[in-house]
């Protein structure tokens, strides 16, 4: 069963990437982003990852991906279709890194030839996490300076918002 | 300060207001019995005034065409050729499309003939029954016909043929039931005959 | 689930991949079945409802008693009507949206624990889980709005967007409350904890804060009057939905009184006891006693929600979209994490409040 | 409004939105009628717009002057078609005018009473479908409700529901009698009883304060500017009401009531709120007057004698030209007629109160939010068929 679902979320998230990086429109591109994620997620989850897996869903599928989607639909209409015969240049690059990838591929299976590959039944991890996160010698402290580093970013937009208020003219 | 008691200020209305009004909407909820009624299968009584659909006296008319002159959309239709004090009706109708049931057609009549009772459904799926005939009958009634011929016949110095048949005579059941119709609605409005 | 596979294994002798297989489609297949009746019943019970509080009657006629059949009526013309897709408008997007929308929702159900054994998955991350799983229809109500070639689907779905996007941070906030008194996302947890010590909601007065929180964003969420702007009637005609009929339309409608219900059974669960009875102990019930009374309990707590739902959007004009927004960051995510901070010191030195 | 205007992109930065246009109407639900306002949005935010109107023209002032004075009264039902009962009575005023007539005494308190009565029922359709616009259904029903009273008490003298056509030039259709006063004393008291729940469900409520307060405000210059009259110019702060400062019916002399004007209660002083709220005023003010109607009513006859004669033969007012305007629900209705001593005017003009109220819409709009364009347009409670005629 869980071979068959992560054979299934491999095959949305890999044709969503393809739908992504092919598609003329850039909305259809990200709608298909979603796709990816939602794919990605779903693989998470038969790996065990369950609370990785929530959380990519809730945040980056509900949250970040909507966020794009309304740059994407509120920006002018000559940034909906992006013409890919500009980035032609680009596909030596490209093709170098495909092959550098492939190349680490390649010793990802030789390291795990012969070894027997069995999907656990997942274990929560939720407790796990949590206790981490509040574990003085876990990770409490990159946790909260991770809050810290969010508020500031926070007021930091609130602040530089503000000010483009105040530049406007006729307030 | 001014804006933390703002603040806690539309907390606290917010909170009360939507109470009241919750509490409004739950007594009627509860308490308050509907007020609509389940149409087709029962009515609101219908007042005596009503201006509803017409309903003609043909008898008494006498094609003076003053109900159709002060119609403001000229939707009445009078078509009736006169043979002395008889009539021979082709048409009185009115136009239910048009009509906006003013009833500046119901004061000028001299005769009293034409009035609207209080029927009010005149819906239909088909736009040409909206031209109601009012007549009960078209051409001329056999009385009629008789009483012309003899007049004629009179005319021409002949002798009457039967006296007793050319009497009007009260004939179908429509007819009674329409002059029970306007009694009882001369009745309502506190018209007197 | 597992008295489901095992329920396959002795009757057809099937076994592995193949009675999970078939268990899963039996769940499926009864909460999609759970699903539609519910809605005709809800979208009964609302037209009721409104009529009620609006001194009138309501579907009276069709299916005799009181036009209980008035729902089923709808959705066979909703079936059997055209299906129309605009000239201009994405297809396949189009078509897509209300699949996606509905979707989020309906796969929040499987986790949740409707009475003692009934339920699909007993997930340990529950709550979690439905809060995530809904995120998705907002990408469905995106879809709907941009693939339908309109403006005002347009406005609503970008409202819809700003809106759920916003109002998850208190609804998961003030859900975070009673999971920290708790110690778990797993929904049946809260249904054992409570029949131990006390409902969540007399608690402490926080608990309490909380519950209302989450019971007014979760009304964001569900685009229930007053935060209704995605569908604002008076402005957007019909929001993301205008242009949608027949049986995409009744997706659509699917998804807002199945979600509706998600937040309602939450509410129960969390704060009200789950599927326990006040002041009874059912826990040493025999499970064929405790299975049925569970459930009627359980959905006896749902619909009074479902029924405060109605009647608030019968009560009670739409906010304005600035307004909800600023109701949502002004109001409610402060209050929520005041709530969460407080139970936190509450609960650490053990304070009661009520005499429970 | 300034706060919000804040938020409107700058044409000339490298970034901005789009300007959208949208069509709110012909049909719509929100713009009472087929009213269309094309709006420029930026994103929730109106920076521009026009009112387009004419849908829904019948050439009610030229049909005037093709009929006869009489004929006329049942087009003027159909102006302003929640307001019937004042219609027919600046149009009989206007023809009496002409005419050099004056109704009955009887005739003139019955007249103040129905048109009270009338007006009651106008200010309820106002109230009611503004809940609806600001998404309040409920208190729609209620007013309905209590119009539904209102109706069937006006058809019990007149004969029909909406489009009366009982205050005729001379007097009125019918005679009234003590038993329907005592129903409309009856209504009265239930009446003043719902006024209070209607303050509770909407009124007082905090939602609908925020959704309608410091919201279209209307300063009294540009109010007056416009031509504005009714409650929209009261709640800008002109106690300008025509039944107390031109009084045209002997009624209005005698009877005791207020004006209600705005008072910038929960925000700035004409705004929509305001406007709401002196409506609701309003209607307090009308039943106190009915109630003084109902018991000061002298007898007498309804119609004048001479005017009977009007159904037969058309009238034939002495040449001449009469303008007469009355308080209507809406505001100050006037009826202009030239007359050559023919049958039928041979100008017929209309001063309606919706089409100058309308007028001020594309100046309140810019800088609002597309809810409350909503708002702002209920507020002014137009009626398309008095707008367009």
């Amino acid at each position: 069963m869980l071979d068959f679902m992560f054979v299934f979320f491999a095959a949305i998230a890999l044709a969503g990437g393809l739908v992504m990086a092919f598609h003329q429109s850039i909305v259809h591109s990200a709608f298909a982003l979603v796709a990816v994620l939602f794919g990605v997620a779903g693989l998470y989850w038969t790996l065990g990852a369950d609370l990785l897996g929530a959380t990519q869903i809730l945040l980056y599928v509900g949250g970040v991906t909507i966020l794009l989607l309304f740059a994407v639909m509120l920006s002018t209409r000559d940034a909906g279709r992006l013409a890919i015969g500009r980035y032609i240049l680009m596909a030596p690059v490209l093709g170098l890194l495909g092959a550098g990838l492939l190349r680490v591929y390649q010793g990802v299976i030789a390291i795990s030839e012969g070894r027997e590959l069995t999907l656990l039944e997942p274990e929560p991890t939720s407790d796990a996490i949590g206790q981490l996160f509040v574990d003085p010698h876990g990770f409490l402290l990159p946790f909260e300076v991770l809050s810290v580093l969010l508020l500031v970013v926070l007021v930091g937009a609130v602040t530089v918002a503000r000010q483009q208020q105040e530049g406007t003219p006729d307030a | 300060m001014g804006a933390i008691r703002d603040y806690f200020g539309n907390i606290s209305s917010a909170l009360t207001s939507t109470a009241k009004g919750m509490g409004v909407t739950l007594r009627h909820y509860r308490k308050e019995p509907p007020i609509t009624i389940q149409y087709p299968f029962e009515r609101f009584p219908v007042p005596d005034r009503y201006r509803g659909l017409h309903i003609l006296e043909q008898e008494k008319c006498i094609d003076c065409k003053l109900c159709a002159k002060a119609c403001p959309v000229d939707c009445i239709e009078i078509e009736a050729e006169h043979h002395g004090r008889i009539l021979e009706w082709t048409q009185f109708s009115i136009d239910y499309k048009k009509c906006i049931f003013c009833e500046f057609c119901i004061p000028p009549c001299p005769v009293d003939c034409i009035h609207m009772t209080t029927e009010y459904e005149l819906a239909t799926e088909d736009p040409d029954g909206m031209v109601e005939d009012l007549l009960t009958w078209t051409g001329l009634r056999p009385q009629d016909q008789r009483a012309l011929e003899e007049a004629a016949a009179r005319k021409a110095g002949k002798v009457v043929p039967d006296a007793a048949a050319s009497k009007p005579s009260a004939e179908g059941t429509s007819a009674e039931d329409m002059a029970a119709k306007i009694a009882a609605i001369k009745a309502r409005m506190g018209k007197k005959d | 689930m597992e008295a489901l596979i095992g329920l396959f294994g002795e009757l057809f002798g099937l076994e592995g991949t193949l009675a999970l297989s078939a268990a899963y489609a039996v769940c499926i297949g009864s909460i999609l079945g759970f699903v539609t009746v519910y809605s005709m019943f809800a979208i009964w019970m609302e037209r009721k409802v409104a009529a009620h509080i609006q001194v009138r009657m309501g579907p009276m006629v069709t299916g005799g008693w009181h036009g209980w059949a008035q729902s089923v009526a709808d959705a066979v013309k909703l079936l059997f009507k055209e299906d129309i897709i605009p000239t201009r408008a994405n297809a396949f997007m189009f078509w897509i949206a209300p699949a996606v929308v509905f979707c989020g929702v309906f796969a929040g159900l499987i986790v949740v624990p409707f009475a003692v054994g009934v339920q699909v998955v007993d997930l340990h991350l529950g709550v979690f889980f439905i809060i995530a799983i809904a995120s998705i229809e907002v990408i469905g109500v995106i879809i709907a709005g941009w693939a339908s070639n309109s403006k005002y689907s347009l406005f609503g779905a970008v409202r819809e967007a700003a809106q759920v996007v916003s109002y998850e941070i208190p609804t998961a906030t003030a859900l975070l409350v009673p999971i920290l008194v708790v110690g778990s996302f797993r929904l049946n947890d809260f249904n054992t904890w409570q029949a131990e010590h006390h409902w969540l909601i007399f608690h402490s007065p926080w608990l309490a804060m909380a519950a209302l929180i989450f019971f007014i964003s979760s009304l964001a969420g569900c685009k229930r009057a007053p935060f209704d702007l995605p569908e604002a009637e008076s402005e957007l005609v019909s929001g993301f939905h205008t242009e949608y009929s027949g049986m995409r339309f009744s997706f659509f409608f699917l998804e807002e009184y199945t979600s509706m219900f998600v937040a309602a059974l939450l509410t129960a669960t969390l704060w009200f006891g789950g599927f326990n009875l006040p002041f009874v102990d059912s826990s040493a019930w025999h499970p064929a006693l405790a299975m049925p009374i569970g459930i009627v309990v359980l959905l006896a707590k749902t619909f009074f929600f479902i029924f405060v739902q109605m009647w608030l959007r019968w009560t009670l004009p739409r906010l304005r979209v600035d307004q909800v927004m600023s109701m949502g960051y002004k109001y409610l995510v402060p209050w929520a994490f005041v709530a969460l901070i407080a139970t936190a010191v509450w609960d650490y030195y053990g304070w009661g409040w009520l005499p429970l | 409004m300034e706060a919000l205007e804040m938020f409107t992109s700058d044409r000339n930065a490298d970034v901005y939105t789009e300007e959208l246009k949208l069509n709110l109407g012909p049909q719509h639900p929100s713009t009472h009628g087929v009213l269309r306002v094309e709006l420029a949005m930026d994103g929730e935010i109106i920076t521009d717009s026009w009112c387009d109107i004419g849908y829904l023209h019948r050439c009610a002032e030229k049909i005037g002057e093709n009929v006869t004075y009489l004929q006329f009264t049942p087009y003027t039902d159909r102006m302003d078609y929640l307001a019937s009962m004042n219609n027919n009575l600046a149009w009989s005023l206007t023809v009496e005018k002409l005419l050099d007539v004056e109704a009955p005494e009887r005739a003139q308190w019955i007249r103040a009473l129905v048109a009270e009565l009338n007006r009651i029922a106008s200010h309820l359709i106002a109230f009611g479908t503004y809940g609806i616009d600001l998404g309040a259904n409920t208190p729609f029903f209620y007013a309905f409700r209590e119009r539904e009273s209102i109706m069937q008490l006006l058809e019990k003298i007149s004969g029909a529901r909406m489009l009366y056509n009982f205050i005729r030039p001379g007097g009125v259709a019918n005679d009234i009698d003590d038993a329907w006063m005592d129903e409309v004393s009856a209504f009265c008291d239930d009446f003043e009883k719902r006024w209070v729940e209607y303050n509770t469900l909407l009124t007082d409520n905090f939602v609908f304060i925020q959704r309608t307060a410091n919201i279209g405000i209307l300063t009294k210059e540009l109010a007056l500017s416009n031509g504005c009259t009714g409650p929209v110019l009261r709640a800008s702060g002109v106690k300008w009401d025509l039944r107390r400062d031109v009084p045209y019916l002997e009624p209005y002399d005698e009877c005791e009531f207020d004006i209600p004007v705005g008072e910038g209660t929960h925000g700035t002083l004409g705004d929509c709120w305001d406007r709401y709220w002196v409506r609701m005023r309003e209607m307090i003010e009308s039943v106190r007057i009915i109630r003084q109607c109902i018991e000061k009513i002298p007898p007498g006859a309804h119609m004048e004698k001479s005017m009977v004669k009007m159904y037969k033969t058309p009238l034939k007012p002495p040449p001449g030209e009469a303008y007469v305007r009355c308080e209507n629900p809406r505001g100050e209705l006037g009826f202009y007629v030239v007359s050559e001593g023919g049958n039928s005017p041979i100008r017929c003009r209309t001063r309606a109160p919706s089409f100058c109220n309308l007028s001020v819409l594309d100046k309140l709009l810019p800088g609002t939010m597309l809810g409350d364009a909503v708002a702002t347009i209920g507020s002014l409670d137009i009626v398309l068929g008095e707008v367009d005629r």
